[in-house]
C-alpha cells in the first residue's frame, strides 16, 4: 500500500505530459480511453489507500526525508486520513464520470482537454493528501491553473473568456493571500510541515497568527465561494463545458472548505483554542450569508447551470456552517454532506449537458416543453432535485442530521432551518426547471440578463442521447443513494474526524510515528427528526416549483414566486462580471473579516 | 518599527495592486498589476528568511558553517516566479483572445455575464 | 457597481486591511533576525548528504522535489491552456484565408528592428546558448539551474526573429523537438521520482551516486531533475512565444515567397 | 550594506505604484521591464542569486516579452478590424 501512496498524483501526471506529445496524431479515441483508463486506474489507487488509512492514518514521506531530531522536517510529506482519502476518491470518481460524459464531445479541442483534466485530478488529490503548506499552495495553484484553462475551453464565443478569466483574477489574488500567509507562518514558526508548525505555534494566538489564519482561510475561502469571494463562481460555472463544471461544484470548491478545516485543525487549533466560540460565530454569520445569496440567486436564475452553480454556492454556506462549528461531530457532516452534493450535483450539471447536446439551449425559456421525450434525463433530473432537498434516501440526509444535531448542540438553533431554507429553494429551483423543461407544464419560464447568454452545443449530432453521456450521471445520481446503504457511516465519519481534530495526535504521529489510538465508534442516533426535517423541505420545495409554474392558475398567494423569480434586482447587479468589482469585493471581505476577527479574537 | 519596514513595504505593495485590479480599465493593465501584487510575496519572503550578516547559500566558495541566509524561502520565491509568469501567461492569451471575439479590453465594456 | 462606487469601495476596505496588516506585522522577528530552524538545518546538512553546493537547488530539487514536480506541471498545464487557447477554430481559418489577399502591411506591424540590433544579436545569441546550458547544468554547484537555463535558452528563438531572420525562428519552433522537450522534461521529471519507487524506495528519492562535491556530475538525481526541469521550461517558453507570433511569422513568410 | 538593503527597498516600494499607475499597457511594460530589474537588484542585494536570476529572466525580459507579444497581436486584430470597417 505504502508503494501506491504517491501514485493518484504521479501517474495521471505523466501520462498527461505523454498525451500531450502523442494527442496530436494518436488519435482522439486512443486519448479517451487512455485517459479513461487512468482515471479509473486512480479510482482503484485511491480506494486502496482508503481501505489502508481506514484504522491508522499513514505519512509517507516524499524522497526518504524522514523528521529529524527535534522535530525539524526538511523533506515534504503526504499525511492521508480517512477524510482526505475519500475526499481523494471522490475527485478520481468525479473525474472519471466526466470523462466519459465527454466521449462525445469536444470534437475539436486537438485532444488537449484529456491531459488538462488529468492535472487537474492529480492537483486535486495531491491537495486532499498533503501534510505540508507550501506543496498545499503548490496543488492549490496547479488546479486552479488547470481549472483555468478548462474553464476557457470553448473559445468560439467571448463569454467562456470572461467566465475564466474572472476565475483566474480572482482565485489568483487567492493564491497570493495564501503566500502571504504562509510567509508569515515561516518567520514565526521556521517550518512548513502541518504537524511542525501547530507544535511549534503552540498555544501562543497573538495578532500575527490570527493574520495569518486570515489571509490562508481567505484565499481558501476564495475557491469555497462563501460570500463575498463568491462571484467568480457562477461566472466559470456558467460557461465552463459541463463534465468540467461536475469537477469543479463536485469537488473543487468543497476543497476550499476542507483545506480551511485542515489547516485549522493541524496548525491553529491550540493556538485559538481559547477564542473557538468567536472564531464559530465568525464561520457561521459567513456561512449563513452564503446560504441566502446563493439560495434567493439560485431561484432568480434561468440559466440552468447557472442555476445549479448559485445552488452550489448556498449548499457551500451549509458546508462551511457544519465545517465552522469547530466540532469533531459537525466536521463529519461536512465531509458526508460534501461527499454526497458532490455526487448529486455532479450527476446534475451532466444532465444538464445532456440537455444542452440534445436540445441545443441552456435557458430555460428555450427549452420549454422541449424535453418531454428526454425521459431518462428526466427521471435522473427530478432525483437530483429531490437529492438537493436532502429527502431520504439521499446521502445528504446524513449530513443534515450530523450538522444540524450538533449545531443545536452548541446553541446554534438556526442552522436546521436555514437547511430547510437552502434544501426548499435551491431544490425549488431545480424542481421549477423539470416541471417547465421535461413536462412542459405552466407557460412559458421569464427570462433574466444571464440566461441571454446561450451557449454553443458541445456536440455535433442531437438525436439521441448516448450511453456514454447517460451512463456517468446515473451513476453519480446512484451514488448519492448509496452512501446511506453503507452501514455505520455516520460513526465512521464520527472517528475519523474525532481523529482529524485531535491536533497534538497529529503531530505525534507525523513526527513521532507514535500510532494512536483509534477512538470508540460512535452511537448513531435515528435519523426520524431529519428524515421529517428533510420532508418538509422537500414538500415546501415541491411547492415552490408548483406555485412558481402554475403561478397564474394559483393566483395571489403564489405571487411572491415572482418576485423570487424574477425581482432581487440590487443581488443581481452586484454579480456583475466584472473583475475589478469581484476584487473590491474579496478586499472588502478580507477586510471585514479581519477586523472581526482581530476584534473578537484580541 | 524601523526594523519591520520592509514587512510594512510588502503590504504597501499588496495594497497598490490590488488598487491597480479594482481601478483598472484595460485588461492588460489589469495582469501587470496582479504581477505587481505578487512582488509583495517575494518582498516579504525575502526579508522574513534573511540573516543579518548572511552570505548567499551557496557553498561554492565558502566553507560549510559560514553564516547564510535562509534558503527555504529563496526555494520558496523561485516557485512563486513560476506561478507568476505562468499565470500572467495565461490571462494574457485570455485577453488577446477576447480581443478577438468581443473587440474590446474594457472590463467595464467586457460584461457578458451578469445577475 | 459605478467606477467611484467600486474605488470608495475598495479604498474603505484598504484602510481597514492596512490596520489590520499593520498590527499584525509588527509582531513579526525584526528584519534580520532569522530564527527558524528549517534553514540552519538544511545549511548545515545539505552539502554533506547530497554533495551539492548550491543549497537551493538541494531544496528545489531533493528535499522539497515534490513541490517542484507540482510547480513544472503549473507551467506545463498553463503551456497546454494557451495553445488550447490559439488553437486554429474550423471558421477562423476560413476567415484568414479571405483576408489574405488584402493583407496588412507588415512592416509597421512587426516588431521593431534595428540594424544595430540585427548584427549585435548573432554574437549575443551564440553567448546565449552557451549561457543557458551552462546555468542548466550547473545548478547543483552554483546559482542558477534547470529554470533559469531554461528561461535564457528559449529566449534565443526571440533574439533569432529580431534579428530578422524569420525563417530560422519558424523552423526552430515549428520543430517537434520543442514539444518533445516540453512534454519529456514535465513526464521525465515524474518518470524519474517512479524509478525510485521501483527501486523500493520513496518517491523521489535520490538514488543515484552522489559523486564528488564539486563536480559536474555530483548530487545524484539533483543535476538531472535540473536537466529534465531545463528541458521542460525551454519547451514550454518557445511554445509560448511561438504562439504569439506565429500568425505575424506566417504572413511574412508568405510576403517572401 | 544595511543603507544599501533600505535604500533598494525604499525604491522598490516607489517603483510598485508607479507601475500601477501608468494606465496605458504600452508604457506600462517598460516600466514593468523596469521594476523587474529593480527586483532583481533587490534579491542580488539580499543574497539570493538564485532567484535574481530568475527574475531577470522573467520578470525584467519574459513577462514583458510576452505583453508586448500579446499587445501586437492585440493590434494586428484591431487595424484588421479597422480595415475591415472601412471596406
Amino acid at each position: 500500500m505504502t508503494t501506491l501512496i504517491p501514485l493518484p498524483v504521479a501517474i495521471p501526471l505523466i501520462v498527461a505530459a505523454f498525451l500531450a506529445l502523442v494527442g496530436h496524431w494518436a488519435g482522439r479515441r486512443f486519448c479517451d480511453t487512455l485517459s479513461i483508463a487512468t482515471a479509473g486506474a486512480t479510482v482503484w489507487a485511491s480506494a486502496t489507500i482508503l481501505h489502508g488509512v481506514w484504522l491508522q492514518p499513514v505519512t509517507y514521506w516524499f524522497g526518504n526525508w524522514w523528521p529529524r531530531p527535534n522535530d525539524v522536517v526538511l523533506g515534504i510529506c503526504f499525511r492521508i486520513d480517512a477524510i482526505g482519502a475519500v475526499i481523494a476518491l471522490l475527485v478520481s470518481v468525479l473525474t472519471t464520470a466526466g470523462l466519459v460524459f465527454s466521449w462525445r464531445i469536444f470534437e475539436e479541442t486537438e485532444n488537449h482537454f484529456q491531459p488538462l483534466m488529468l492535472i487537474f485530478m492529480a492537483a486535486m488529490c495531491g491537495f486532499s493528501y498533503t501534510g505540508d503548506l507550501f506543496n498545499l499552495f503548490v496543488f492549490f495553484e496547479l488546479m486552479s491553473v488547470a481549472a483555468f484553462a478548462l474553464c476557457g475551453l470553448k473559445t468560439l464565443e467571448p463569454a467562456p473568456l470572461q467566465g475564466a478569466y474572472n476565475f483566474a483574477i480572482v482565485n489568483t489574488v487567492g493564491g497570493f493571500m495564501i503566500v502571504l500567509g504562509i510567509g508569515l507562518l515561516y518567520a514565526r514558526t521556521g517550518a512548513l510541515n502541518f504537524a511542525q508548525i501547530g507544535r511549534s505555534l503552540g498555544t501562543h494566538g497573538d495578532a500575527l497568527v490570527i493574520l495569518s489564519f486570515l489571509l490562508i482561510s481567505v484565499g481558501f475561502m476564495g475557491k469555497a465561494a462563501i460570500v463575498p469571494f463568491h462571484f467568480w463562481l457562477a461566472d466559470a460555472h456558467a460557461v465552463a463545458p459541463s463534465p468540467v463544471c461536475v469537477l469543479f461544484s463536485g469537488v473543487m470548491v468543497e476543497l476550499g472548505v476542507y483545506a480551511v478545516a485542515r489547516m485549522y485543525w493541524s496548525m491553529f487549533h491550540s493556538a485559538l483554542a481559547m477564542h473557538t466560540d468567536a472564531l464559530r460565530n465568525v464561520f457561521m454569520v459567513l456561512g449563513g450569508i452564503t446560504c441566502l445569496v446563493g439560495g434567493f440567486m439560485c431561484f432568480a436564475n434561468h440559466h440552468l447551470k447557472r442555476l445549479l452553480a448559485f445552488s452550489t454556492i448556498s449548499h457551500e454556506g451549509l458546508m462551511l456552517a457544519g465545517m465552522g462549528l469547530l466540532t469533531a461531530k459537525g466536521l463529519a457532516g461536512f465531509v458526508l454532506y460534501a461527499l454526497s452534493h458532490g455526487v448529486i450535483k455532479g450527476g446534475l450539471f451532466l444532465c444538464a449537458g445532456i440537455v444542452l447536446h440534445r436540445l441545443e439551449r441552456i435557458g430555460e425559456d428555450h427549452l420549454h416543453g422541449r424535453g418531454r421525450h428526454m425521459w431518462p434525463t428526466a427521471l435522473l433530473f427530478v432525483l437530483g432535485a429531490w437529492g438537493l432537498a436532502g429527502c431520504w434516501p439521499f446521502g445528504t440526509l446524513l449530513g443534515e442530521s450530523m450538522i444540524s444535531e450538533d449545531a443545536v448542540a452548541q446553541h446554534q438553533h438556526w442552522v436546521p432551518y436555514m437547511f430547510i431554507f437552502v434544501e426548499a429553494i435551491t431544490a425549488g429551483a431545480v424542481m421549477r426547471v423539470f416541471f417547465r423543461v421535461f413536462l412542459g407544464w405552466g407557460e412559458r419560464a421569464p427570462t433574466d440578463e444571464a440566461s441571454k447568454v446561450e451557449e454553443k452545443p458541445e456536440t455535433e449530432e442531437h438525436e439521441h442521447t448516448p450511453v456514454m453521456m447517460l451512463l456517468p450521471a446515473a451513476a453519480l445520481i446512484l451514488l448519492g443513494i448509496s452512501i446511506t446503504a453503507v452501514p455505520g457511516v455516520r460513526s465512521a465519519a464520527e472517528v475519523n474526524a474525532e481523529r482529524f481534530v485531535d491536533q497534538s495526535g497529529y503531530a505525534q504521529d507525523v513526527l513521532n510515528n507514535a500510532q494512536t489510538a483509534t477512538p470508540e465508534p460512535k452511537p448513531e442516533e435515528p435519523l426520524r427528526s431529519s428524515i421529517v426535517r428533510t420532508g418538509i423541505a422537500g414538500v415546501l420545495a415541491l411547492g415552490l416549483a408548483l406555485g412558481t409554474v402554475f403561478r397564474r392558475r394559483v393566483g395571489r398567494v403564489m405571487e411572491f414566486t415572482r418576485s423570487l423569480e424574477l425581482g432581487n434586482s440590487l443581488l443581481r447587479r452586484l454579480h456583475s462580471g466584472h473583475p475589478g468589482d469581484y476584487v473590491a469585493w474579496l478586499s472588502a471581505g478580507t477586510a471585514l473579516v479581519g477586523g472581526s476577527l482581530m476584534w473578537l479574537l484580541r | 518599527m524601523m526594523l519591520h519596514l520592509s514587512y510594512f513595504i510588502a503590504g504597501w505593495i499588496f495594497l497598490w495592486g490590488l488598487y491597480g485590479i479594482v481601478t483598472s480599465k484595460n485588461l492588460v493593465h489589469q495582469v501587470v498589476c496582479l504581477a505587481v501584487l505578487q512582488t509583495s510575496t517575494y518582498v516579504l519572503l525575502l526579508t522574513v528568511g534573511y540573516k543579518v550578516g548572511g552570505t548567499a547559500p551557496v557553498f561554492a566558495d565558502i566553507p560549510v558553517g559560514t553564516p547564510v541566509v535562509d534558503p527555504l524561502v529563496q526555494a520558496l520565491m523561485l516557485t512563486d516566479i513560476v506561478v507568476e509568469a505562468t499565470v500572467a501567461a495565461l490571462l494574457l492569451s485570455m485577453v488577446v483572445k477576447s480581443n478577438e471575439l468581443a473587440n474590446t479590453v474594457d472590463p467595464e465594456e467586457l460584461r457578458i455575464l451578469t445577475g | 457597481m459605478s467606477s467611484r462606487a467600486r474605488t470608495t469601495l475598495f479604498l474603505v476596505a484598504a484602510a481597514g486591511l492596512a490596520v489590520i496588516l499593520v498590527l499584525g506585522l509588527i509582531d513579526l522577528p525584526p528584519m534580520g533576525d532569522y530564527r527558524g530552524p528549517y534553514g540552519y538545518v538544511v545549511t548545515q546538512v545539505a552539502v554533506y548528504e547530497r554533495h551539492a553546493t548550491d543549497v537551493v537547488n538541494a531544496i528545489n530539487y531533493d528535499y522539497r522535489a515534490f513541490d517542484t514536480l507540482g510547480e513544472e506541471f503549473i507551467l506545463f498545464a498553463s503551456v497546454v491552456g494557451v495553445l488550447l487557447l490559439f488553437r486554429p477554430s474550423p471558421n477562423q481559418q476560413g476567415e484568414q484565408e479571405q483576408q489574405k489577399g488584402g493583407d496588412l502591411e507588415d512592416d509597421e506591424e512587426s516588431l521593431p528592428v534595428s540594424d544595430a540590433l540585427r548584427v549585435s544579436t548573432q554574437v549575443i545569441m551564440g553567448v546565449m546558448i552557451v549561457f543557458g546550458v551552462y546555468i542548466a547544468t550547473h545548478g547543483q554547484l552554483t546559482p542558477g539551474g534547470g529554470f533559469q537555463g531554461g528561461v535564457i535558452l528559449a529566449s534565443t528563438p526571440i533574439l533569432i526573429y529580431l534579428a530578422g531572420d524569420v525563417r530560422a525562428f519558424e523552423k526552430i519552433t515549428s520543430s517537434p523537438l520543442v514539444k518533445l522537450a516540453e512534454c519529456g522534461g514535465a513526464g521525465g521529471y515524474g518518470v524519474i521520482g517512479i524509478i525510485a519507487l521501483l527501486a523500493g524506495t520513496h518517491f523521489l528519492t535520490n538514488y543515484l551516486p552522489l559523486g564528488t562535491t564539486g563536480d559536474l556530475f555530483s548530487s545524484g538525481t539533483i543535476a538531472v531533475i535540473s536537466v529534465v526541469v531545463g528541458l521542460e521550461v525551454t519547451g514550454g517558453f518557445v511554445q509560448l512565444t511561438q504562439v504569439y507570433l506565429r500568425e505575424i511569422v506566417e504572413s511574412q513568410l508568405k510576403r517572401e515567397e | 550594506m544595511r543603507l544599501l538593503q533600505y535604500a533598494i527597498l525604499i525604491l522598490v516600494a516607489v517603483a510598485a505604484p508607479g507601475v500601477v499607475l501608468t494606465r496605458d499597457p504600452k508604457p506600462q511594460v517598460v516600466t514593468l521591464s523596469f521594476y523587474g530589474l529593480l527586483c532583481g537588484l533587490m534579491f542580488f542585494i539580499f543574497q539570493a542569486p538564485d532567484v535574481a536570476l530568475s527574475q531577470i529572466t522573467i520578470g525584467a525580459v519574459m513577462l514583458p516579452l510576452l505583453i508586448l507579444l500579446a499587445l501586437t497581436k492585440m493590434r494586428r486584430h484591431n487595424m484588421r478590424q479597422q480595415q475591415k470597417a472601412q471596406k
